[in-house]
């Protein structure tokens, strides 16, 4: 694919929190390149959705510290910039659309101006030709009777359409960027259809770039063409679409491959959950994250933590089973649907 | 790449389970809900300093007026209007000294006993009547809120848990009282009982369990909604069992808050009724009737004004400042 | 909306007839006679005066004759102030009330939003603890002890303001800030925790990543939202300035209303004594009544025909 | 009666001196002698049928002017009318009106007098006992309502004769009609103003020395000199501005920033202003005492009367605890207050003080009452209303008794001042603080409190042996044997200590040294500022 | 298990929401029903109704031969209670913060098994606590000690405590972590396996409906849309809402997802306080016809235990 346009590097972020210091995100890299859709998964609090608000610095100012690392875009460290340069690229730049459309909109404003505020801030235009914009983006992503529902509150939209009017704002910009935390999460099964056929819309005609954030693994396979599996504040494993769910390598995605039923599972035959529970991120110890669950967790692992092993160029897992010294595993069958189906 | 790794070696890459599925213990002792609230409180510090200022003034309001040879009415007009003198601490203005400077103990040569925070015209100590308004204030401020808390918590639990027609009758009611502005009430109230400690008291009550019985209806209301409730009832809890059990438990948090910034209302309520006027009865002392009675001096006498404001002044803010404290504790917001 | 506010304004005719009849009969019950200098009144004079206000009939007449007159807005004679109507009285009194307490409520609300504000926008900070600590001072001391503390210092010691009276605007000053000290103290307390609220959000989030400056993010999007619940604290704000002018008036020789409420009290002047409670009552009603509406309007997301503040 | 707790309404006055080189605001005079005053409360009316407290007297007295005025010594000397006869008999007298008029212009007449005082009738005004004291014909039975307000002894004989008259020939007459309810006033000008007259400065008219220039009802208001009163050359002072200021701690910060110059200070305040050159003490003749329900079992008994009162460290009350100049109190008249006709000997004095005596003497005394009775201390209520003086003595005697009478035990019960009456009329106390002004100057509106069934009596005392010695006072014409008469009642109820005098209450002024010729009456109207002037 | 023209009606303001409007289907003994619908068409008042725990507006509810509905006496109420228990979606609210997890096991045992008392109770407790895969050392904890999953086995174990027959298990998984889901799954089937329980099933995650479920009903908006065995469901779905919820799963697998051929609904849903007339599911089908408005659809039988409700069958 095409060159990258948002790179991160090496970026550690902790919270400092009435019960102590909270490394959320530790040591997470990767690329994003032009007009491709990275998705990032991963569970509840794995630190999917601090990454993205620190690649717009949109995390508390007050109890955020990041510790190291880097966010390129455009040939500049995000991380060095001031308010006002970083207030430039938002939106217009890399614009954000978030979980839940119920909270994500301003209750008090009207969807038109929401829509405005952007546009007029970035492109300096009047606030005629702005309205007109928002017309026709609020149209483009599927709002009926846009110009009348301009003058609408959010509380007058349906769940659907507050998403759509969302990502109309994270659009109005034409920004090279969109990050997607779990757009659809609060969305029913065919709204949600509906959300992502327009997300992937919208990139075929602009072709930016999605990093979309989800524990959905369906939603993943239905947008992204690479994956970022994140557990606990680490990426443990990038790769392909095809790679991550054909020759996963890393236990954890194993674990979550397996502990999904495949649409033609026998009922009979049980799922294969993942022991234990999802770690707490105030809790870590030095080795790897996961071994705490891992079936296959080695002496090596309490105490060490596993680099990022490339097992092909877009492929890497960081995991103690790829060292040479690992005794040979078995990969275990049901992994995605290719046994089952 | 392995060979710059000198601590691994080959031997560490074996099976080996972290030991028993340490990630599912739970370390520590158990903590319930209202030992880690203790826990967030502790750890605020306004929250800290003000119950320890409660505290201390409620132990002084009972053994205050112990801590020296006088009794609240022992008047004594040798002594009249003695102004503060605490040996060691004339640096603090506690010199025995009046607005003229001059010393007064010297002037009546007055060598034993003498008054800590001054006396009032009648010659009675100060620190005593201080203490035991204190005391008093105290007193009907708790008792009003605990009345509140009994009336309001009944009420307003009934209303929300039975609802329906009920709840509404109960609304409207509540609905009336509280176009009533309390403090007119209270004032007719006073009026019409004798007054003293009781009218006061009763007076406060009238009206003051509203506002608790609210808060307890949108407790109730809330957790009504909740599905543990929803659980109880298909095991088929009977309703006693639902409101002791789950019900008074989970509303006790928000009482608790309630209570924190009723008391110190009570007590700027006690002093304002005093201010106009309508207070306790004499000889008794409340810190309202101090307050009012070191207004009318406080230009020349200062001290029969400044300790009883200091003292309702810090309850005023420790109750404050612990309610809020408490709040933060026992959010629910904060409970992960 | 129009029939709510109709249903609405039933609701408080009804409540207010409803404490108009408590007052009416808790008025009975006071002690003494409502007439002035009773002391040398004879047996026979009293009969006469009784007769003179309708105070020889029985309870219930006396009453359905009050509430008859009330409906045609008058408020009966006074029985201290001889000749007066009660209306009229009130409306001597309200002017300095409303004005101080006017001037309270805004400088109130002026001092404690921008407390509110800085000590939202810079949480956990010393500022924010300054700001916390002002309110909770402003809520602890008694107005009374505050107001005392003002008139002897800035009138009397540094001569800045004029120390009681009512003269010119000038006078109004100095009760308008000892009244405002709670309400600051309230606004400020409310206004920050409301911002912190509203700072986490996730539309405030959103708004910020538009783009647009921190400042805008605020003004716009933050303080709108969270002022909306602050008009909820004008009910008890209401209370805490009545409470306040009767013992504020008093201090600064205010001719307002509240001090006419405590002489009133004290003389049984008893027809007053319902008017004002009237007036009050109706007043916090009334500002109840608009805080409700107010709501509705700022916030669109309350619809007014169920009158339940259900939010979408 | 000005008195009663009601007399603390009575306006103090504090002048400010707006010298010439003032520079006034635009609108206001801008030069000649102006002061400032303060008064503790509003004017409830200014209709004179109607007034009834020490405020109301005092703006009546100085804006208006009966046919007498009371003068620098107390004394009635003429002013609306320039000649007064008296019929041998003494029952009737003729007035002639000198030539004055109404600030509208009209002329004083004798109708205006005949119309006010027909009217007080009519109106069912609080004061219209005084014509019953003054003995104006009639009166008694129109109050009774037994005759019309028609039938009042009071006839306008032509514009400028007025003849009054009188059942007996009184003494007092004259004094009396220094009273503002024998004020005139000016018909077409009341029937005009109808329902609103006395409720603003616009509806009064004004013939005495001053014009109520404007009132703000609980503001204050500004007295101006009258050019056009009759003897407008006496009068210095060009304006008087009254403030209503109620809290004494207020009027103090006003007094220290010079915006008043006169105020009423409490007792907390003495201390520090004692030594001011402007600070005086004015003893009053309002008298405060104790009622014993004789009802009670207890009170019932002399010795024991006499041992509660003689317990009280009277000295210590007045100058510890009150400390505002008030005297200590043993007997039924004030100090200063009456003299005997002929001698001119301080009633007091002719009588002397009544039980004093040590704390031992009075314990023998309680011994001895209880004995009688055979108890041994019981518990009993004190009543007193909310005023602080009252309260603050309440507060000592309480401490006083108990402390030094074994068995007592006494709770006092402060009520507001409208209570107190009501418990006092129904006479359900047990012991009770209690105030007494005159009404008039002589000791007769002390004594006459006392008969049975008295309305002032309120504590169901009733003694045949002192009701006749009033009654036969009452008739005396003899001034001599008359005074005999009031000392032998006043002897008789003392001895016996129905009551328990307390003090004789005073008020602490500070007052600019600037300000002369304030007079103040013992008894209303209190005030005078026909002969005030500033330096 | 037989709910018959159950209907649930709930005013809000002067309107009236119909929550569930006429749905029947059956449960047999021994089988897990799946219910799979948007949010807010009705699924979890079915479940409360059921339960008692909501009063219906009309329709029957009959378990082993009696009508839930009706008045029953104190030890009926007893026995039906003891028989069907509900799990709750959200493991967070369901259980008592201030509760020990002994305690809120312990609750039902207490109501029902009052002979139950001391250490043969503390036993029961630890023998559930085990059975749904926690330790007895859990017991004197409180709910907050515990993950999403942990708690939601409590919520298990107290159900299970009463020995119920039949249990609803309303969304059960929906808040937990993907990773953890399974574990839940697995440990319904297990105790389905050795309790031979009856499940209703209550769910939108369509895939795990599917594995759990012996029968599948569709709602949409209040109403019942089609009802028929999972396998038959998904692999020949009728309704066109059926069929646009099954295309709309995506399928976390590449190579099907490539394949997968989406239906995409236009529009909403619309508010269950003024549904459209006629058939509901007008506003949104895309094989709406004239008649859809007028008539709302039988309920039919189009093949063996295949039902469905539109006017295209
Ligand atoms: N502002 C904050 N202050 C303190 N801790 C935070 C803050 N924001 C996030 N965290 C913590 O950081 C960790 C990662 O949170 P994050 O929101 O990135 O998770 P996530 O992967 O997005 O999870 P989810 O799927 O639930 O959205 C969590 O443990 C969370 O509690
Ligand atoms: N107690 C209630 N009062 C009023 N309306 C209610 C009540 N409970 C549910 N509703 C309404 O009934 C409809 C169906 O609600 P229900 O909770 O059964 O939906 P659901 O299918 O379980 O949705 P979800 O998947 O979100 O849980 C909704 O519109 C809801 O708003
Ligand atoms: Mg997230
Ligand atoms: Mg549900």
């Amino acid at each position: 694919m095409g060159e990258t346009i948002l790179s991160v590097d090496n970026l550690d972020v902790s919270f400092q929190t009435n019960s102590g210091l909270i490394k959320a995100v530790r040591g997470v890299s990767f690329d994003l390149k032009k007009g491709e859709t990275l998705a990032i998964v991963g569970e509840s609090g794995s630190g999917k959705s601090v990454t993205a608000k620190s690649i717009m610095q949109l995390l508390p100012k007050q109890s955020t510290r990041i510790d190291s690392g880097s966010i390129v875009y455009g040939g500049n460290d995000l991380l060095e910039y001031g308010n006002k340069e970083i207030e430039k690229i938002r939106g217009k730049e890399i614009a954000m659309v978030f979980q839940d459309p119920m909270t994500s909109l301003n209750p008090t404003m009207k969807i038109g101006k929401q829509v405005m505020e952007g546009l007029i801030k970035h492109n300096n235009i009047r606030k005629k030709e702005a309205k007109k914009r928002s017309i026709e983006l609020l149209t483009e992503v599927g709002i009926p009777y846009a110009e009348e529902r301009m003058n609408s509150f959010p509380h007058e939209f349906s769940g659907g359409m507050r998403q759509r009017v969302v990502i109309a704002m994270a659009l109005a910009c034409d920004p090279k960027v969109l990050i997607a935390d779990e757009p659809t999460t609060a969305l029913d099964v065919t709204i949600q259809a509906q959300i992502l056929n327009l997300m992937k819309e919208l990139q075929k005609k602009t072709g930016t770039s999605i990093l979309i954030i989800t524990h959905d693994l369906g939603v993943v396979v239905n947008m992204a063409q690479r994956i970022a599996v994140m557990y606990a504040g680490e990426i443990v494993e990038t790769g392909t679409l095809r790679e991550i769910f054909y020759k996963p390598k890393h236990p954890y995605t194993w674990g979550l491959l397996q502990s999904m039923p495949k649409m033609h599972q026998d009922q009979s035959v049980p799922l294969i959950p993942i022991a234990g529970s999802p770690p707490d991120v105030s809790l870590m110890h030095d080795g790897c994250p996961f071994a705490a669950r891992c079936p296959y967790v080695m002496k090596v692992c309490h105490n060490h933590k596993p680099d990022q092993t490339q097992i092909s160029v877009t492929h890497a897992a960081a995991c103690w089973l790829e060292d040479d010294w690992a005794p040979e595993i078995k990969q275990p069958e049901k992994i995605g649907g290719v046994s089952n189906s | 790449m392995q060979h710059n790794r000198p601590k691994i070696t080959k031997d560490l890459f074996v099976h080996e389970p972290m030991k028993k599925r340490s990630a599912e213990e739970i370390e520590g002792p158990p903590s319930s809900f209202w030992k880690e609230a203790r826990v967030r409180l502790f750890k605020n510090k306004g929250a800290v300093l003000g119950l320890i200022i409660i505290i201390i003034i409620s132990i002084m309001a009972i053994v205050g007026p112990m801590m020296n040879n006088f009794h609240y009415d022992d008047q004594d007009l040798l002594r009249s209007n003695l102004p503060p003198l605490v040996p060691g601490m004339e640096w603090l203005g506690l010199n025995g000294e009046n607005s003229h400077g001059t010393n007064i103990y010297e002037e009546n040569s007055i060598t034993d006993n003498n008054a800590w925070i001054g006396t009032d015209e009648f010659g009675r100590d100060l620190w005593t009547r201080l203490w035991s308004g204190t005391q008093i204030s105290l007193f009907i401020a708790l008792t009003a809120a605990f009345l509140d808390l009994v009336i309001g918590v009944l009420y307003g639990g009934i209303s929300a848990f039975y609802g329906g027609k009920i709840d509404d009758i109960m609304q409207r009611i509540v609905e009336v009282l509280i176009g009533i502005p309390n403090l007119i009430l209270i004032i007719l109230f006073i009026l019409i009982l004798e007054p003293g400690v009781t009218s006061i008291i009763l007076a406060m009550v009238i009206t003051g369990w509203v506002n608790m019985s609210r808060i307890v209806r949108g407790q109730v209301l809330q957790l009504k909604g909740q599905e543990f409730i929803l659980a109880s009832k298909a095991l088929g809890a009977s309703n006693s069992q639902l409101i002791w059990k789950h019900l008074i438990p989970n509303v006790m948090g928000p009482i608790i808050v309630t209570l924190m910034f009723t008391i110190p209302t009570a007590i700027f309520f006690e002093a304002f009724l005093s201010f106009i006027g309508l207070g306790i009865q004499p000889p008794l002392a409340s810190l309202g009737t101090l307050i009012e009675n070191g207004y009318q001096e406080m230009r020349y006498f200062s001290y029969k004004l400044i300790f009883p404001a200091i003292v309702i002044s810090a309850i005023m803010i420790s109750f404050n400042v612990l309610g809020d404290g408490l709040r933060d504790a026992l959010d629910p917001k904060m409970r992960k | 909306m129009g029939r709510y506010v109709v249903q609405r304004m039933g609701y408080m005719v009804i409540t207010l007839l409803i404490i108009v009849t408590i007052t009416f009969f808790l008025m009975q019950l006071l002690p003494g006679t409502p007439f002035s200098n009773p002391e040398k009144l004879s047996e026979r004079q009293l009969e006469l005066m009784s007769a003179k206000y309708g105070l020889d009939k029985p309870l219930a007449i006396q009453y359905m004759t009050y509430i008859g007159n009330l409906i045609q807005g008058d408020l009966g004679l006074s029985f201290q102030s001889e000749g007066r109507t009660v209306i009229s009285m009130i409306g001597d009194r309200i002017g300095p009330s409303a004005l101080i307490g006017g001037q309270a409520v805004v400088i109130g609300v002026l001092c404690g939003f921008i407390l509110g504000v800085i000590s939202a926008l810079k949480h956990n900070t010393i500022f924010d603890y300054g700001s916390v600590f002002v309110a909770v001072i402003g809520m602890s001391i008694p107005s009374f002890v505050f107001a005392a503390l003002m008139q002897y210092y800035i009138g009397v010691q540094w001569g800045l303001l004029p120390v009681a009276l009512w003269k010119d605007y000038s006078y109004s000053i100095m009760p308008s800030l000892a009244l405002s000290a709670m309400v600051i103290a309230t606004v400020a307390r409310f206004i920050r925790s409301e911002m912190l609220e509203v700072l986490g959000q996730e539309f405030v989030t959103t708004a910020r990543a538009k783009g647009i400056t921190e400042f805008v993010v605020i003004i716009r999007h933050v303080l709108r939202n969270a002022l909306i619940p602050v008009v909820t604290v004008l009910g008890p704000l209401t209370v805490s300035i009545m409470t306040g002018t009767l013992v504020i008036e008093k201090i600064f020789a205010v001719p307002g209303l509240g001090e006419q409420f405590t002489l009133s009290i004290l003389v049984n002047d008893y027809s007053v004594i319902l008017g004002i409670t009237l007036f009050y009552s109706a007043l916090f009603i009334f500002i109840v009544f608009i805080v409700d509406i107010l709501y509705g309007i700022l916030d669109p997301r309350i619809s007014m025909g169920g009158g339940k503040k259900d939010a979408a | 009666n000005f008195g009663g707790d009601s007399s603390n309404e009575s306006s103090t006055e504090d002048t400010i001196e707006n010298s010439s080189e003032n520079t006034g605001t635009v609108g206001e005079e801008t030069s000649g002698k102006v002061i400032n005053l303060t008064s503790d409360g509003d004017i409830p009316t200014l209709d004179s049928a109607h007034a009834h407290d020490g405020i109301a007297f005092t703006v009546l007295n100085n804006v208006n002017e009966g046919l007498y005025r009371g003068d620098d010594a107390h004394n009635p000397e003429l002013a609306m009318a320039e000649d007064h006869q008296v019929s041998e008999d003494g029952l009737v007298h003729t007035f002639l009106i000198r030539d004055a008029q109404w600030s509208n212009g009209e002329a004083v007449t004798a109708n205006d007098f005949e119309y006010a005082w027909k009217r007080v009738f009519e109106e069912v005004g609080h004061y219209n006992v005084m014509f019953e004291t003054a003995g104006i014909k009639n009166a008694s039975a129109i109050i009774a309502g037994d005759m019309t307000p028609d039938d009042l002894g009071i006839v306008a004989l032509d514009e400028k004769t007025l003849e009054i008259t009188v059942e007996n020939p009184s003494a007092l007459l004259n004094q009396l009609l220094t009273f503002p309810i024998f004020l005139p006033l000016n018909q077409a000008h009341v029937e005009e103003v109808g329902d609103t007259f006395g409720t603003e400065a616009e509806t009064i008219l004004s013939n005495g020395p001053f014009l109520l220039d404007s009132w703000q009802q609980d503001q204050g208001w500004v007295y101006k000199k009258n050019p056009d009163y009759w003897d407008a050359e006496t009068v210095s002072l060009d304006q008087i501005n009254v403030n209503v200021v109620k809290e004494v701690s207020t009027a103090v910060n006003l007094w220290e920033s010079d915006a008043v110059d006169r105020i009423t200070i409490s007792s907390s305040y003495v201390d520090e202003y004692e030594n001011d050159e402007n600070f005086a003490n004015v003893v009053r003749p309002e008298v405060i005492f104790m009622r014993f329900n004789h009802n009670h079992e207890h009170f019932a008994n002399e010795n024991i009367r006499k041992a509660i009162d003689m317990t009280i460290d009277k000295e210590g009350l007045t100058n510890t605890i009150l400390n505002n100049g008030s005297v200590p109190l043993y007997s039924l008249v004030p100090q200063e207050f009456s003299y005997s006709p002929n001698e001119e000997v301080d009633f007091r004095e002719l009588n002397g003080e009544f039980n004093q005596g040590s704390v031992e003497e009075a314990i023998a005394l309680w011994e001895d009452g209880l004995s009688e009775i055979d108890s041994d201390g019981f518990e009993m209520s004190l009543m007193s209303s909310d005023d602080d003086n009252h309260v603050k003595s309440a507060e000592f005697i309480k401490n006083q008794l108990e402390s030094n009478l074994e068995g007592i035990t006494v709770n006092i019960k402060t009520v507001p001042f409208e209570a107190r009456l009501e418990n006092e009329k129904a006479v359900e106390y047990d012991m009770v603080i209690s105030s007494w002004g005159p009404d008039y100057s002589d000791p007769m509106t002390y004594i006459d409190m006392w008969v049975t069934d008295g309305p002032a009596n309120r504590m169901d005392f009733s003694d045949d042996e002192f009701d006749s010695i009033v009654a036969e006072a009452n008739v005396e014409t003899d001034a001599e044997v008359r005074y005999q008469l009031l000392l032998d009642a006043e002897k008789k109820l003392m001895d016996e200590m129905h009551i328990a005098p307390l003090y004789q209450s005073a008020d602490a002024l500070l007052t600019r040294s600037k300000i002369k010729g304030i007079v103040r009456h013992p008894s209303a109207p209190e005030y005078e500022y026909k002969w005030a002037d500033v330096e | 298990m037989e709910v018959k023209n159950l209907k649930k009606y709930f005013n809000v303001g002067k309107k009236q929401l119909k929550a569930v409007d006429n749905v029947s289907f059956e449960i047999y003994e021994g089988e897990t029903l799946g219910l799979v619908g948007e949010s807010g068409c009705g699924k979890s008042t079915i479940g409360r109704t059921i339960l008692n725990l909501y009063q219906a507006t009309s329709g029957e509810v009959n378990y082993k031969g009696k009508n839930l509905q009706e008045k029953l006496s104190k030890k009926e109420k007893k026995f039906y209670q003891e028989e069907i228990q509900m799990i709750f979606q959200d493991p967070y609210s369901s259980l008592d913060p201030r509760m020990t997890v002994l305690e809120i096991i312990a609750e039902g045992i207490k109501i029902h098994q009052s002979n139950m008392i001391g250490k043969e109770r503390l036993e029961r407790v630890y023998e559930l606590l085990e059975l749904v895969g926690l330790d007895r050392k859990h017991a004197k904890r409180y709910p907050h000690e515990f993950s999403g999953g942990q708690r939601q086995r409590i919520g298990i174990a107290r159900s299970l405590a009463v020995n119920p027959n039949l249990i609803i298990a309303d969304e059960p998984i929906a808040a937990l972590d993907v990773s953890i889901q399974a574990q839940i799954v697995n440990l319904l089937k297990e105790l389905q396996k050795e309790r031979g329980l009856t499940y209703l099933f209550i769910a939108h995650d369509l895939s795990m409906v599917k594995y759990i479920s012996d029968r599948v009903g569709v709602m949409y908006l209040g109403s019942m849309v089609e009802l028929a065995s999972s396998e038959e469901l998904y692999n020949n779905p009728l309704h066109p809402y059926t069929k646009a919820l099954m295309s709309a799963v995506p399928i976390p697998d590449p190579d099907i997802e490539e394949k997968r051929e989406q239906i995409i609904l236009q529009g909403d849903m619309p508010s269950p306080l003024n549904p459209p007339s006629g058939c509901r599911f007008i506003t949104r089908c895309p094989a709406a016809m004239d008649m859809c408005a007028k008539l709302s659809p039988e309920w039919t039988e189009v093949e063996k235990d295949h039902f469905v409700a539109c006017h295209l069958f």
